[in-house]
């Protein structure tokens, strides 16, 4: 979920600045040193595992995981989102610099807030965990759908329908993020529960 | 002579954006009933080879054949790939779900078994290779060896007609790779196994090809030869066999 | 396998300096980006064309990048002329017209939009990623951030490798992709594995640090040197974008 | 006899959250000259023990001793790992730069030389290792065999005294392997070598040690030992040791 550059007013990229590096540096304030490389390759593997295509009926879309990013990275989630745009814009040129605030707080913001409200649930295991980390997986992307909404809207009032027709064709989508995080939350919890738990990392 | 189970005709492959092919005309027939050793140096392209044959990669010329069938698209080679079954080298690489049972299920589910002979298949596997009890086992604290024995029955739960190895036995313990060979000796499937370990490819297999300048060549100087070698004499660092 | 063909390269683009390139690209997008009139995002994207150009970078690649860009432009024309208020410029269609504003608006847009995309092609990803990471440090970016940034590059490619021998994995046992509940778990315990295994190398990574002697620091070598051609290239790049921001303050003024 | 550099008493440890340890009353002095080689089973604790030496694992009970020294905390650790370098199994684990020359560099960064003696160091190191123009490569792009030499290099610019290698060989080819021989043998640094590999163990080490039961045995039937092997005679395939 990406707007690209060229689109939005001055006021909304700057403000998404701000908020962007207001949350990287809360985020980078989390991650000691030590910790640095966790982050990192975890990073890395988010960024990996969005590559992965997920066929929902006859169309194929990627993964976007911001809410299980949210679940495993907490605060430092932004430093991540805003490393995995970089790469982006570096790699396949999706997205340029100027939009990277904006882009960054689409992504990382509710991801946080997702992990921030759901995190007890996430911890907490059966039932509940299964609907927490659904409700991760769900809202993180109707949130960055949102607010991909709120920029687009605030940038011009021309912009309103394109703002509708994106959010509307993230529904299917956000179903399919919640019932997969849902799963694969199912299974850390199995395999490696520290990951859902290190509050070193988490928010 | 049988029909091959699986040829390969002038293909050639090369890696999108390196110089020169890795396989250059390779012709080759694999036949029911062989048990093929395939050996060379790092990069010579041994895995490439499997890798071709299972429609993994594409060859840039040449013809795949799987029972005499053309095999091109993705959906042909879903046909080869449930006839032979290839294990790769990394075992960390084959154990897709974090139970041993759910992993060894995986194959026969997606041959479109039920839930409930699937589980059945998979325990049944488990218990072929002596790891009975080992379902509810978590797959990241297996062990080395262990961790072998469950891709190779993650592999044999789809009752593969032939087996390809790619060095199975990297890293394993003398007792381990005993137990592969006997395992393998009591399948008495077909197979092709790459392997820089001589020992384990002379027990294990009977003709032994190698790839040179990109050309699969039956080893022209193919002489069973005596070597003398000088090892400490350890409680299991080797076995003896003639 | 992530494969960066852009940035390498002989080309006069890639001999610059990492450093003044990043500052090249910032400042030309951020001009074209806040532009209000087209003749701005005009003369930078001609800047980036030039580029771009100088770059030599593989005709093929520029054409598959520059389509992906241009889907969302292409979805913006079709939505953006009918939406944005003035005046109809063709005859209503149950009773939806396109407008001159909103027509003049799509322009801008695909004007910017492009713009931004060759100055990024050109001037972006030509940096090698290991050169980033010290661009970024020398114009401000923290440490850390800069750290995490190399040290998440260079695992990118081993775990995207891994991914794609688990992904092998998958098909050698007859993995079909389908929306199925079956084909969903699959999909999950792909992730859940690529994620568990990240993790897992990130504390022997750890490890292998502090046999390394790491004690909670990173140093770096030091690393760029800057010439002439450097100077002059920064200085020229720096020239199209003031011109572009003082067409567009005329502009903007002119419309005050 | 020399004091040892490194000395284990009565060392016990057990991985949290299992029932029995991997090592339990381990007894041990490595001392300056030997070359030792480490082998065993999967999962016997070769690898645990190595860790234990390093201070990455803390034993339950016993004492590491560094030059006589009692090691206990993490500081102290440090100057053991500044004495000993380590070579995990995985080249990928230990190469954490993108590019080779800030890879090797790092370990010297760390022991406080400059960015330029540090830089020097690296490039030193790696002219030494064969592998002259590598600096600015990308980590990502080398072959199996390069990232090993490259993490070697990365160990040996820290000037280590003594190295202990879990594995180096690995999955590389004969060829690779050689050259590990001669670099070892060129360095003629002490060693701990752990290997499932006798053709490489018995190049590159003198004296032979087990793990059984948690404990640490020489190997008590070490007699050199003439055993007659069979194999294809391979152009690549074999060589012969004395
Ligand atoms: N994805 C890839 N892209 C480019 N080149 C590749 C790729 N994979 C392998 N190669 C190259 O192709 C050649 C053959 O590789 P292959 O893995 O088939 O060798 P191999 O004989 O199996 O070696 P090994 O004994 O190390 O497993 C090597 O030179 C290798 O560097
Ligand atoms: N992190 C861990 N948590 C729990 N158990 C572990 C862990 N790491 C290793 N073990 C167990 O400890 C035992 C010893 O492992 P270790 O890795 O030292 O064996 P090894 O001799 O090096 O084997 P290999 O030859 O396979 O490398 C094994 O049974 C292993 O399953
Ligand atoms: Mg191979
Ligand atoms: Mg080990």
């Amino acid at each position: 979920m990406h707007i690209s550059e060229g689109v939005l007013s001055g006021p909304v990229l700057a403000c998404g600045w701000a908020l962007a590096a207001g949350g990287v540096a809360l985020g980078l304030r989390r991650v000691d040193y030590d910790r640095l490389m966790t982050v990192a390759i975890l990073s890395a593997a988010f960024f990996v595992a969005s590559l992965v295509h997920v066929p929902i009926g006859p169309v194929s879309v990627h993964l976007i995981l911001n809410g299980l990013l949210g679940a495993v990275l907490g605060l430092a989630a932004f430093p991540a989102v805003c490393i995995a745009l970089l790469l982006q814009a570096m790699l396949f040129q999706f997205g340029g610099l100027v939009v990277l605030g904006v882009n960054t707080v689409d992504m990382a913001l509710p991801a946080v807030v997702c992990a921030l409200v759901f995190g007890p649930l996430l911890r907490a295991g059966g039932k509940a965990r299964l609907v927490g980390a659904f409700c991760c997986g769900f809202l993180a992307v109707l949130g960055a759908g949102l607010l991909t909404a709120l920029a687009l809207a605030l940038s011009g009032e021309a912009f309103l329908t394109t703002a509708k027709l994106i959010l509307l064709a993230h529904v299917p989508i956000m179903c399919a993020e919640g019932v997969l995080t849902a799963m694969v939350v199912g299974f850390l919890a199995k395999v490696r529960p520290e990951m859902l738990a290190s509050s070193g990392l988490a928010g | 002579m049988s029909e091959p189970l699986l040829a390969l005709t002038g293909v050639r492959y090369l890696y999108p954006g390196t110089a020169r092919p890795v396989l250059d005309g390779v012709d080759f027939a694999f036949r029911p009933g062989e048990r093929i050793g395939l050996f060379g140096p790092n990069g010579s392209g041994k895995t490439t080879l499997l890798h071709v044959m299972m429609g993994l990669l594409r060859p840039d010329a040449g013809e795949v054949r799987f029972k005499g069938a053309l095999a091109v698209t993705e959906k042909d080679f879903r046909a080869v790939r449930r006839g032979i079954g290839l294990l790769l080298q990394h075992a960390d690489d084959q154990i897709i779900y974090p139970t041993v049972l759910d992993d060894v299920a995986f194959g026969p589910l997606n041959c479109g078994l039920s839930p409930h002979e699937a589980r059945d298949k998979a325990e049944a596997t488990l218990a072929l290779l002596g790891l009975e009890g080992f379902g509810p086992r978590l797959s990241h604290r297996l062990s080395g060896g262990e961790k072998k024995l469950v891709s190779l029955a993650g592999v044999l739960a789809m009752d593969p007609e032939a087996l390809f190895l790619d060095e199975p036995t990297n890293g394993l313990d003398p007792e381990t790779r005993e137990r592969i060979v006997s395992i393998l000796e009591h399948l008495g499937k077909p197979c092709i196994v790459i392997s820089h370990d001589w020992d384990f490819l002379v027990q294990a297999t009977d003709v032994y090809y190698s790839i040179e300048q990109g050309k699969l060549c039956r080893n022209p100087d193919f002489v069973p030869h005596r070597h003398v070698h000088v090892h400490p004499l350890g409680d299991h660092a080797h076995h003896h066999h003639s | 396998m992530i494969d960066e063909p852009l940035s390498r390269g002989p080309s006069p683009v890639h001999r610059r300096d990492p450093r003044f390139r990043l500052v090249a690209c910032l400042a030309l997008s951020l001009v074209a980006a806040l532009a209000v009139n087209s003749g701005t995002p005009l003369v930078i994207l001609a800047a980036g064309l030039v580029m771009t150009g100088l770059a030599r970078l593989p005709l093929g690649l520029v054409a598959r990048r520059f389509t992906a860009v241009n889907a969302f432009v292409a979805f913006l024309w079709l939505v953006l002329p009918f939406t944005t208020p003035g005046t109809p410029v063709t005859a209503a269609f149950h009773g939806i017209a396109a407008t001159r504003e909103g027509v003049a608006l799509a322009t801008l847009i695909t004007l910017k939009a492009n713009a931004v995309f060759f100055c990024v092609l050109s001037l972006l990803a030509t940096i090698p990623a290991p050169a980033l990471g010290g661009a970024l440090r020398a114009v401000g970016v923290p440490d850390k951030f800069a750290f995490l940034f190399l040290f998440t590059y260079r695992y990118l490619h081993v775990i995207h490798e891994e991914y794609g021998r688990l992904a092998t994995a998958a098909r050698l046992r007859g993995f079909a992709p389908a929306t199925s509940l079956h084909a969903y778990r699959t999909y999950a315990a792909l992730v859940a594995m690529v994620l568990v295994r990240a993790y897992d190398r990130s504390q022997r990574v750890y490890q292998a640090m502090l046999l390394r002697g790491f004690s909670g620091r990173f140093a770096s070598l030091d690393g760029f040197r800057a010439g002439r051609g450097d100077l002059a290239f920064l200085l020229a790049a720096l020239a199209v974008a003031v011109a572009g921001g003082a067409l567009d303050l005329t502009f903007w003024r002119g419309h005050v």
